[in-house]
């Protein structure tokens, strides 16, 4: 999950490493208040969960704190990659002298930490790397090992810090990497650190991304509002109800409302889907094991789902049962109710189970199954996704 | 013939007087796997299933001769559970848990690396080497004896792909759940390098998915593998996965997309699939 | 340095051991509120930095408050060891099922730290160690090297813990381990670790000694407290003001002041003396390179020691220069003036220097040197030795 | 001949900018040592004693061939200082500063130990093979090159060992000051060794002190070298030292009084000697 600048900063400030003087700001009253309190030129950072803010002109500077408050009415009113702008941060300005690049992260191909660092800082560091990799620094650590400062004065040299700065810089690269480990980060970034032109090293920007599986070794963030959320950006309403129901899900574009099991497949799917002709109108994931109300909820959030024509249904029972399944959609037939047409593949573990509480259901009540085709293993998953491509686009029950 | 589990392997439980571990346990066993005994700590001297329980792997061991395990326990105690099996000789290990933090797990791949132990997973389904054994959460209904390999990220791909591969008469020697998160304790290369040593797996199926970087690393053995690998990659119509900051790219590079982990996989010498039902279409051309 | 009871029960408490319910009380009126509060039998302990304690009279058990607090009246008149009892650490008595002993500390002969465990804990330990060295359980770790869970129970289980009690008896032995290595100790001990009769794991005692060179990593001990002290038990009067003045100092019973450099012939002088018949009236240790002020003060603390009659001096200037030296002599010379015979002898590092200022003193002030004898690498320290002897049993200058 | 060091030692200087780094190399240069340059983060570039200034231990060894290093800087800063030369290839290292944190001690053992590089202190005065080379802060008035090996856990004890050896003709082949704290780089036994290996060395003198462990180490090797060894050991009139509770009584066992040191040396064949005129009598009976 992805931190705000402001969040990153405040644990940078927490592991020692400079950043500017500021504060955040709700409103332009407080931009008002902080800027006179800086009493010098400053700069107005939109706190968005996402890149490219600069771009699209979420960061601007002022003079003073008459400027800082008509420039932040207008901020507020913006959206950045459709986010709006809820806080600012409001910063004393700093003159650049030059912009270095650090970050840490996790090479999964080899399982080591890897620290990378860059003389060429700043927001165009991919293309250097691709460009010109001599001017990127990299080196990897097991994550059992210390990083000492020799090696990180070493890293500092080698992308071009000035002599004066070096105990600075390898004091900082060091703590980097202290609060990586400490924090269970998947990635910490520094870019720009800059060099300001009165001969400061200050960490300009943050960009960190912590583990949300990790996050119970760290109550304490939970103290300063840092709490599981999503990668990056804010979510649809209906990808809000599904975070908030604990669901996977991401709103797509199509008009097939996938109800697949387990990720592999979800992904999976969506591929048969396209290969039939159709376009799936979500992403979802049951989790492991999903209870009866669960499997219901993922229902209503396809059933409610204004652009969804027809639902494809995949269920091969291994952690999750099929009798969980089954009472989970019998669950949604009664409360809820189904208004598009599904159809529906189930097998696996308690498959048997399963297939009676569908019968059952059915012989109470036939009713609550005139929209459901439904198979067993007899059925290729590929006929599946062809006729959900085929209800969805309107040709009907057979 | 299989690999990594068949009937002699003495199979331990991390977790047995559990909910998911008694269930899944007895699943095993009805299964007929080899299952002698399991661990939880406190509870050593009870019976689950009439099979041992211990406080620890070490004694366990000791007392039943296992020598491989599976993990049914929850995240936050799996690294220790993990290290505690591999220290105790434990030479292939399942972690079927999900949610295990990253960070624990470049501490339990080290531990393996240095133990000679195999992991799979976290976050698997598991293992099976059909007619002999069963590790972990899969529904047996998919899968029967037979001479295709199979080795995937997610557990209901692994479940399709058997069920293909049953449907049309070619069965299975050992289907792998390699696990989905993002960091895992072995790599496609790594299983697909015990397939090739084994003589009854005539062919390999290896279904990858979009993000990632396990896929990559396969292709150096895939090309000079003799036994032919079947490669699917999920996720070629997905949305392009989020890069992890300027690091992520510049660590993974261009890694990650699904058209291109197919590409370079074909590009190795694996045979590409689109849908499950060109599997048998691909192995029948193949002559396996 | 050596903590008091309730400090280490204090980091106990922050590494999550369990210990019993209690505070600390300064005076009887405290001692009181404590017990009343508690509202059950208490315990009384005193707070001494010296073994000992229990045999000595220094704890006591008390039914109720009013019991408790005439109880207290008595514990605070008492000496230990010769240390008076200034609080005492009032808990909730428990009855006792069972006795372990869990400790941590340095194997130096090995590099390792060392877990050493016992179902036999209590005041007898270390007879137990000797006659029944199966009866105590050893682990030896690197100090890079996680102490795990399991490995915990492992040694919860050899130690004879009950099932019921393994997985806490191991997070206590993880914890312990884990507050070995965050605050540096040389040694932590929980002796006894109690099975209550209500079956509860409890530390009831703490033995925890810090390496103070490493106390610059632990700012945080500060705020409780603990701050740099001797090993333990209290100081002399002059061992106190050496202290305040950072000298290395300890008194001694005989009459000899001995002033050497370096603490290794700081030791092996005091042989020296014995072997001429004499007895030394302190141990002292200049410290690496002592300046003309530190020299002055530690000739202070000998010529205002009424137990000394002479005064042996050597100096091999090595990291110490001669010439500070002498300067440090002439300073205390002229300033404290010399009431003891010294006989001294100096060589090594800028010994010219040295020699050149004890001259220029000399022809200024002849006086100052009445008392002085002075050598160079010409004699050999025996010979200074047995002078030293000969002066402190009243044998006169020559 | 010598140990460790000797007049081909490429010797380098771990803050050499700081005051007493400064002030130390100008005595080892004047006493003939081979400086070669120092480092000091920060300050590459400078000069001090004409010899050149560097960021990190590994610059150099790389610009100077350097292969000997002493450390003059804070106890907070020995640790990664003494990482950093045994991670640079540094063979041999002195270790000057007192009240190093014990833990950092351990960490520094263990990295030399897998370095393969041999570590002297802290609390060291150094080491000196007179006539070649002077690491440290010793003065160089009490030695002259000769015959007899000396090893001690104090400097002044070490000045008074040479001195005695050179007032009576013997002379210094290599004095070791091994360090004064309680965790060293190096024991007893590693330096005995190593005399035993030099043919130059007819003799050693081992001083000892009160307390700790290395005294008693040093037996298994007394035992077996052929190499004469004087020893002394100081603290046979201190108090007991004081127990570091129950724990340090049952690793240390009954080791540490200076008497049963002494006594544990003599058994092992050491000639215990009493006071410093002890020595060259000793010496003379043993025809050295």
């Amino acid at each position: 999950m992805r931190l705000y600048e402001f969040e990153g900063k405040a644990l940078f400030r927490e592991f020692g490493i400079p950043i500017p003087e500021g504060r955040l700001a709700g409103n332009h009253q407080e931009v008002h208040e902080i800027a006179r309190a800086l009493n010098q030129p400053v700069v107005l950072k939109s706190q968005v969960l996402t890149g490219g803010r600069g771009k699209a002109g979420g960061i601007k500077f002022a003079d003073n704190a008459d400027e800082a408050l008509k420039t932040a009415e207008e901020l507020f009113k913006i959206k950045i990659k459709g986010y709006p702008v809820e806080r600012l941060l409001i910063e004393a300005k700093f003159e650049i002298q030059h912009e270095y690049y650090i970050g840490v992260t996790i090479d999964r191909a080899n399982y080591k930490l890897v620290i990378i660092a860059s003389g060429e800082g700043g927001v165009d560091i991919e293309e250097t790397a691709e460009k010109y990799p001599d001017k990127i620094f990299r080196k990897s650590l097991s994550v059992k090992q210390e990083l000492y400062s020799f090696d990180a004065l070493n890293i500092a040299k080698k992308i071009g810090i000035p002599s004066e700065h070096l105990k600075t810089a390898a004091a900082i690269i060091v703590d980097l990497f202290k609060m990586f480990k400490a924090y269970d980060a998947k990635l910490v970034e520094i870019n720009p650190l800059v060099l300001t032109a009165d001969n400061r090293l200050i960490a300009a920007d943050s960009r960190i991304s912590l583990d949300d599986d990790a996050l119970f070794r760290h109550p304490e963030l939970k103290a300063i509002g840092i709490e599981k959320r999503h990668e990056e950006g804010e979510m649809t309403p209906r990808e809000q109800q599904a975070h908030e129901w604990g669901i996977p899900y991401l709103d797509l574009d199509g008009n097939i409302g996938m109800f697949p099991g387990g990720a592999g497949f979800g992904i999976m799917g969506n591929d048969f889907i396209h290969y039939y002709g159709g376009q799936p109108a979500n992403f979802m994931d049951s989790g492991g094991g999903p209870s009866p109300e669960r499997i219901a909820k993922m229902l209503v959030l396809l059933d409610e789902n204004p652009n969804v024509n027809a639902i494809f249904g995949a269920r091969f029972g291994g952690i999750s049962r099929c009798d969980d399944f089954a009472k989970g959609v019998v669950m949604f037939l009664k409360e809820h109710g189904l208004s598009k047409p599904i159809v529906m593949r189930m097998t696996g573990n308690m498959w048997r189970e399963g297939v009676k509480i569908f019968e059952n259901a059915k012989k109470e009540n036939p009713k609550l199954f005139e929209k459901v085709e439904f198979h067993g293993i007899e059925t290729p998953i590929e006929e599946i996704s062809k006729r959900a491509v085929e209800l969805a686009a309107g040709r009907g029950a057979r | 013939m299989a690999i990594l589990v068949d009937k002699n392997s003495r199979v331990m439980v991390q977790g047995l007087t559990g909910g998911a571990g008694k269930f899944h346990a007895s699943r095993m066993l009805e299964y007929g796997t080899n299952i002698v005994g399991g661990t939880s700590p406190g509870k050593g001297g009870l019976t689950v299933h009439d099979k041992p329980v211990f406080d620890t792997v070490e004694e366990c061991v000791k007392q039943t001769g296992a020598d491989v395990s599976v993990i049914f326990l929850p995240a936050v105690a799996v690294k220790e559970a993990a290290i505690e099996a591999i220290r105790a000789g434990i030479k292939f290990l399942v972690v079927i848990p999900e949610h295990i933090p990253i960070h624990d797990m470049l501490h339990i791949r080290e531990e393996a690396v240095r133990g000679g132990t195999t992991v799979i997973g976290g976050n698997t389904a598991g293992i099976i080497s059909p007619g002999q054994a069963n590790l972990g959460i899969m529904p047996d209904i998919a899968f029967t004896p037979g001479r295709v390999g199979t080795v995937s990220r997610s557990g209901s791909i692994t479940y399709y792909v058997a069920d293909t591969l049953t449907r049309t008469g070619y069965g299975e020697s050992t289907c792998v759940g390699l696990g989905g998160d993002p960091v895992l304790g072995s790599t496609f290369d790594e299983i697909l390098l015990k397939f090739e040593e084994d003589p009854e797996t005539k062919a390999v199926v290896m279904t990858g998915e979009i993000g990632g970087v396990y896929e990559e690393r396969a292709c150096g053995v895939i090309s000079k593998m003799k036994t032919p690998v079947l490669a699917m990659v999920g996720g070629i119509f997905a949305p392009p996965g989020k890069r992890m900051g300027h690091a992520g790219a510049i660590v993974e590079g261009k890694m990650g997309t699904a058209k291109e982990k197919l590409e370079m996989l074909a590009g190795a010498g694996a045979h590409p699939c689109k849908t499950f039902k060109d599997i048998p279409e691909t192995l029948k051309k193949l002559g396996v």
